[in-house]
């Protein structure tokens, strides 16, 4: 029982559900989003956060709107978390000029100001000074906005980590740093990359740190609400390890996956499911009727269908924006 | 000669095979390589064939990686490093410029940096601006370095021999959208100089200087201008740096036209150098005024309607040609 | 309108600390430029009158703080990136080009850079290969960055202000060697636009199109040169990019004769982008070749016997004129 | 009493005097250097190594000559103790053809392959993977040698040393990782800009790291001596932070020095220094007669001057060579 053990509030349905629903947003987005890809309604190729619901979810739902995130190749669970809409998200996947990007930016560059997400980021942990900036930039404000770096265990290898986990720490900026470990960097298992402990890599700049059962949205939520809490209050930067993973390929054009075993993907999928977890937990905890639930993902099924419908018929930007947004 | 035909990628792959079969100081290292034969497939069998102790699977570090081929090239070995994605090359800039490129100069002569950078350019994949760049104009601007741009299979395994027997630091770029074209390669060993430049189509009335894939379009361009009663000679440097500044002029002097085509970006990038040098070298031939095509400066779009328009083409080509000719 | 005389390192500080009292949301980060003044001693004071949360003492972490500039800049703030030498910008390429320069155009227009990386160039210190580079002409190569290198303490100043108050990113190049030169500059605040060049001394015989200090060999040769009957016209761009063409290509029309000097290495480099740019621009109106001079392409050795060799001065530039009027 | 407490080898005269007599050596060349400094017979600027001696002494005496050191910019005291011969290196500092890298380098890059010396460097940091590489070469060609990256405490901020120790650990490289932290980078003291502890940075890649009092030679020696030994035997790589203070400014032209006082330099000078350590260590545990090491340095001091003037009286690189040695 995901919530058990780890002495979190009592049970509340209406704020569990939410979370159920919002990871289960993203779920069907994702889905949606490799279906446009499989029927060639998508340019390019992108990278679903299926199996990792449970982190962006959890960390976001103690975030205030006006926190900040910074996101990473794998950005559109962080980007709907933090409250982005579907429509303008599908469209920008497609390329349409009604995107969040006008289409300029397509999925590794989702950005949305309005809900603080400051981007999703092709560099591989290129956001993680962002983020430390957008903290220094918070405190020199004098706000108590947080920022959020979120980025893969594949970061742990970019030297660019470490100057901002060092600068974090040493003018106590509010920053939370979280890795998502879902075991590779592309087609290469981390324990080929990764010498050492994670957790090491930030206490060695005394920044405290944390590891969270992934998987488990409550958890994560409980282990992100203390943490944001504390650099909240001035107490300084913070690292959050979330252990997960990516149900699918790398990218949707990853999809033999010989770097993994079938097993192991179906161990993850059958006794690690976030979505299973808390449902699991509503019904035996809060005694939620599933057909809550049911009707809920019905409800989540036909915004998702009719978001992507709606720009799938957008119009794409015209030629003549291309040379827009070069210089302000 | 006998020939055979294979792909860009395979052409890649078999120069790699070849040099690493001779000579036990070759080897490579990179990100995915390894197992996964690289992101784009054409490393698949090589490993197997030389060991994970000479196809280096690295983090994910492309400072450190070039740093590793820095020090491993003064001591003797003769490093391959594989940087994904030419945009990343933003990362390996200091150790490229202030230690491959100067070593050999600052030791007098002592020590020598037998090293080979190899990594992509080129837009067209709906990829967006950090995974479309071409920036070969960077590394051409930095003496002690020499940086190769091949436009056919034949070409980038000639020439790619010869970088990697190279005493200097080479940088090797290639085009990510041709690795799946086929071209015509000899059966037997053969190499192809750096620093020598090809004429790919002769022609009399202008001389169009192109680089890498945009050998291709202008080819194309150049059997459209023959339709239309002008001969289009197509020079392709293949070596940016050092550029085959003879060759380049000679022709310009006996077309008295001159046209430059680079994917890079226009301003400040690679057409403004070879430009320059046939405005000059040619001055008193010429009928009309050098003219470049570079891809449009923008950061790239994602958006296909947009990404499109970026990059110089066959039509455009054809279009300044013939107004070049007195034709438009 | 009245004027003070006052070094260039001196305009430099003023532009800062009047930004830094008129907006609050101006801030430098770097390395010693606090207590310590920075290495160039010119900023003695400022961190007395802003405290060190605004003028803030860096790790030696040169992309770090250019990625914490850039999250800063993205939030509200209007960061100044402190980088000690130009030849440190190769690590700090990949946050100014694949983030900086392209977050506004990525994000369809909503995120803004209003950042400044402020470094130097220029060599003729002994401070060997790794000390002395001018790096400027990468930055140009960019979509999205502007670039500055002011020659004269009035420039610099009025520059400075413009590119803090710009919303774009900004790299602002200081050769090292003027900060101690003086000049003369308004006791009135001003402002000197971005993208506009400026004609330094008027002249019918030939146009010397120079950058930073070459302005300054430019102008002596100048005075050599109307001791001989040719009266040469100095036009300094002072923005490299976007740059002024028409000021370039109207003064290369009148005179007929053009010459580019520029401290960055010649191959590749700026002098390229400018004599194209003129040599199609003024095509019709050249009675000779645009000539350029660049910094010898080879590594800035250290011993001074061989270093002057490698920068373009007055003498030179006085031959390369005289020739190119046939007075040679 | 140095050597007791750190249960070192029993006393051996000769090997204690040879100690004392590379230490001497190293500092009597520093004191020249500076005064060919003040009376300008030096070119540029230069950083010393007096305080540091023991360090690059203790370290170097248990390599062999086929092991590598990278250094830094303060790199004179690792050169010597490598075994580079005085003449040459004066000749270097002051722009010789006769130095070690013709002039072309001087002060900040001599390099000496014969000795192993890959070289000094300008670039805080950057040679950190280049050792790593050097490492990665003395594997795959199958040797013992190892590799001794020198750094200062300044390198801490530089992301590039991490990326280093994370490869050097995944693959067990023979890396000896040493930082000579002596308190200030620059003239920032380093507790503001190091957050953490120093070795927990490398124990966080799981590195074996330990820290000696870097003006105690020969506890230097014997801890190099494990850890050397160590990576020898293919145990994969070590860090050793040396505490060590820098009795003069951070560069020749540093005198004031406002940000330390007099007393902190004094109490190091006078109560830890090195070669006085070691001289009653002589004295007291291996009755060596004073008047044996007062004719040593004599000895040493006659060396110093005669290598100073025949350098002096050497012939500058002629301008001719300036192009020579860009490429191999
Ligand atoms: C600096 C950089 N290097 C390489 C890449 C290519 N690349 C894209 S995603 C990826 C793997 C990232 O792994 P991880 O950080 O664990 O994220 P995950 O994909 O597992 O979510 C790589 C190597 C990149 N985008 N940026
Ligand atoms: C990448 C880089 N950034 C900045 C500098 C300028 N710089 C030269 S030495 C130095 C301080 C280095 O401190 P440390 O590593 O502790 O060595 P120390 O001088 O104390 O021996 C700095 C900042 C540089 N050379 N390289
Ligand atoms: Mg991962
Ligand atoms: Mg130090």
């Amino acid at each position: 029982m995901a919530n058990e053990g780890n002495g979190g509030p009592p049970p509340d349905a209406e704020a569990w559900l939410e979370l159920y629903e919002r990871m289960f947003r993203i779920r069907c987005f994702e889905e949606k989003a490799n279906d446009l890809y499989v029927r060639g309604h998508m340019p390019g190729i992108t990278h679903l956060y299926i199996g990792e619901e449970a982190v962006a979810v959890g960390v976001c739902s103690v975030l205030r709107p006006d926190d900040y995130i910074t996101s990473t190749h794998r950005g559109h669970g962080h980007c709907l978390a933090k409250g982005a809409d579907l429509y303008h998200m599908f469209a920008e996947l497609l390329g349409r000029a009604d995107g969040y990007c006008r289409g300029k930016g397509g999925s590794m560059h989702i950005a949305d100001q309005d809900t603080g997400n400051l981007g999703a980021n092709g560099i591989v942990g290129g956001s993680t000074s962002i983020a430390a900036g957008a903290g220094l930039s918070a405190k020199l404000r004098g706000t108590d906005q947080v920022a959020v770096a979120f980025f893969g265990d594949g970061a742990l290898g970019q030297g660019q980590l470490y100057e901002s986990m060092n600068m974090a720490r040493l003018w106590r900026l509010p920053v939370l740093y979280v890795c998502e470990n879902n075991l590779y960097g592309e087609y290469t298992p981390n324990d080929q990359t990764i010498a050492g402990e994670i957790l090491d890599r930030a206490r060695a700049f005394d920044i405290a740190a944390q590891e969270v059962d992934g998987q488990n949205v409550l958890a994560v939520q409980q282990a992100a609400q203390h943490l944001v809490d504390r650099a909240r209050a001035g107490q300084g930067p913070a690292f959050l390890q979330c252990t997960t993973y990516r149900y699918r390929g790398h990218h949707v054009g990853d999809v033999d996956r010989p770097y993994r075993s079938p097993e192991e993907e179906r161990a993850w999928e059958q006794n690690r499911d976030p979505l299973r977890n808390l449902r699991q937990d509503l019904t035996a905890q809060t005694r939620t009727d599933p057909a809550v639930m049911d009707q809920l993902e019905g409800q989540v099924q036909t915004e998702i269908e009719d978001a992507a419908d709606q720009a799938l018929a957008a119009a794409a930007p015209p030629a003549t924006e291309v040379g827009l947004h070069v210089y302000a | 000669m006998s020939m055979r035909r294979i792909s860009f990628g395979d052409a890649i792959r078999e120069a790699i095979d070849e040099e690493m079969a001779r000579d036990s100081q070759v080897f490579m290292i990179g990100e995915d390589i390894g197992a996964a034969g690289s992101v784009f497939k054409i490393f698949t069998g090589l490993q197997d064939t030389y060991g994970p102790e000479r196809i280096i699977d690295s983090p994910i570090s492309e400072a450190g990686i070039a740093g590793i081929g820095v020090g491993a090239a003064i001591t003797g070995m003769r490093p391959i490093v594989d940087i994904m994605f030419g945009d990343f090359t933003t990362m390996v800039m200091d150790q490229m410029v202030n230690q491959a490129a100067k070593t050999h100069y600052m030791s007098g002569g002592k020590l020598t940096v037998p090293m080979v950078l190899r990594t992509t350019m080129g837009a067209g994949r709906a990829s967006a601006a950090q995974h479309s760049q071409s920036l070969h104009a960077w590394l051409s601007h930095v003496p002690g370095v020499k940086v190769v741009a091949p436009s056919t299979p034949r070409d980038a395994k000639g020439l790619l021999k010869s970088a990697i027997r190279d005493d200097n630091p080479v940088a090797f770029f290639e085009d990510k959208m041709m690795y799946a074209w086929p071209g015509e390669v000899p059966d037997t060993e053969y190499l192809i100089p750096l620093g020598k430049g090809d004429i790919k189509r002769e022609g009399q009335d202008i001389t169009i200087v192109a680089t890498s894939s945009m050998v291709h379009e202008s080819l194309s361009a150049a059997e459209t201008l023959a339709s239309l009663g002008i001969a289009a000679e197509v020079v392709d440097p293949r070596t940016v740096s050092p550029l085959d500044t003879e060759l380049l002029i000679a022709s310009a002097r006996k077309t008295s036209r001159a046209l430059v085509v680079d994917e890079g970006c226009q301003q400040y990038g690679v057409t403004g150098e070879i430009a320059s040098v046939i405005a000059d070298g040619a001055f008193y031939y010429l009928d009309a005024p050098v003219k470049r095509m570079g891809a449009m400066d923008v950061p790239v779009p994602f958006a296909p309607s947009l990404e499109t328009v970026t990059i110089p083409d066959a039509a455009g080509i054809v279009e300044m040609a013939k107004s070049l000719c007195g034709k438009a």
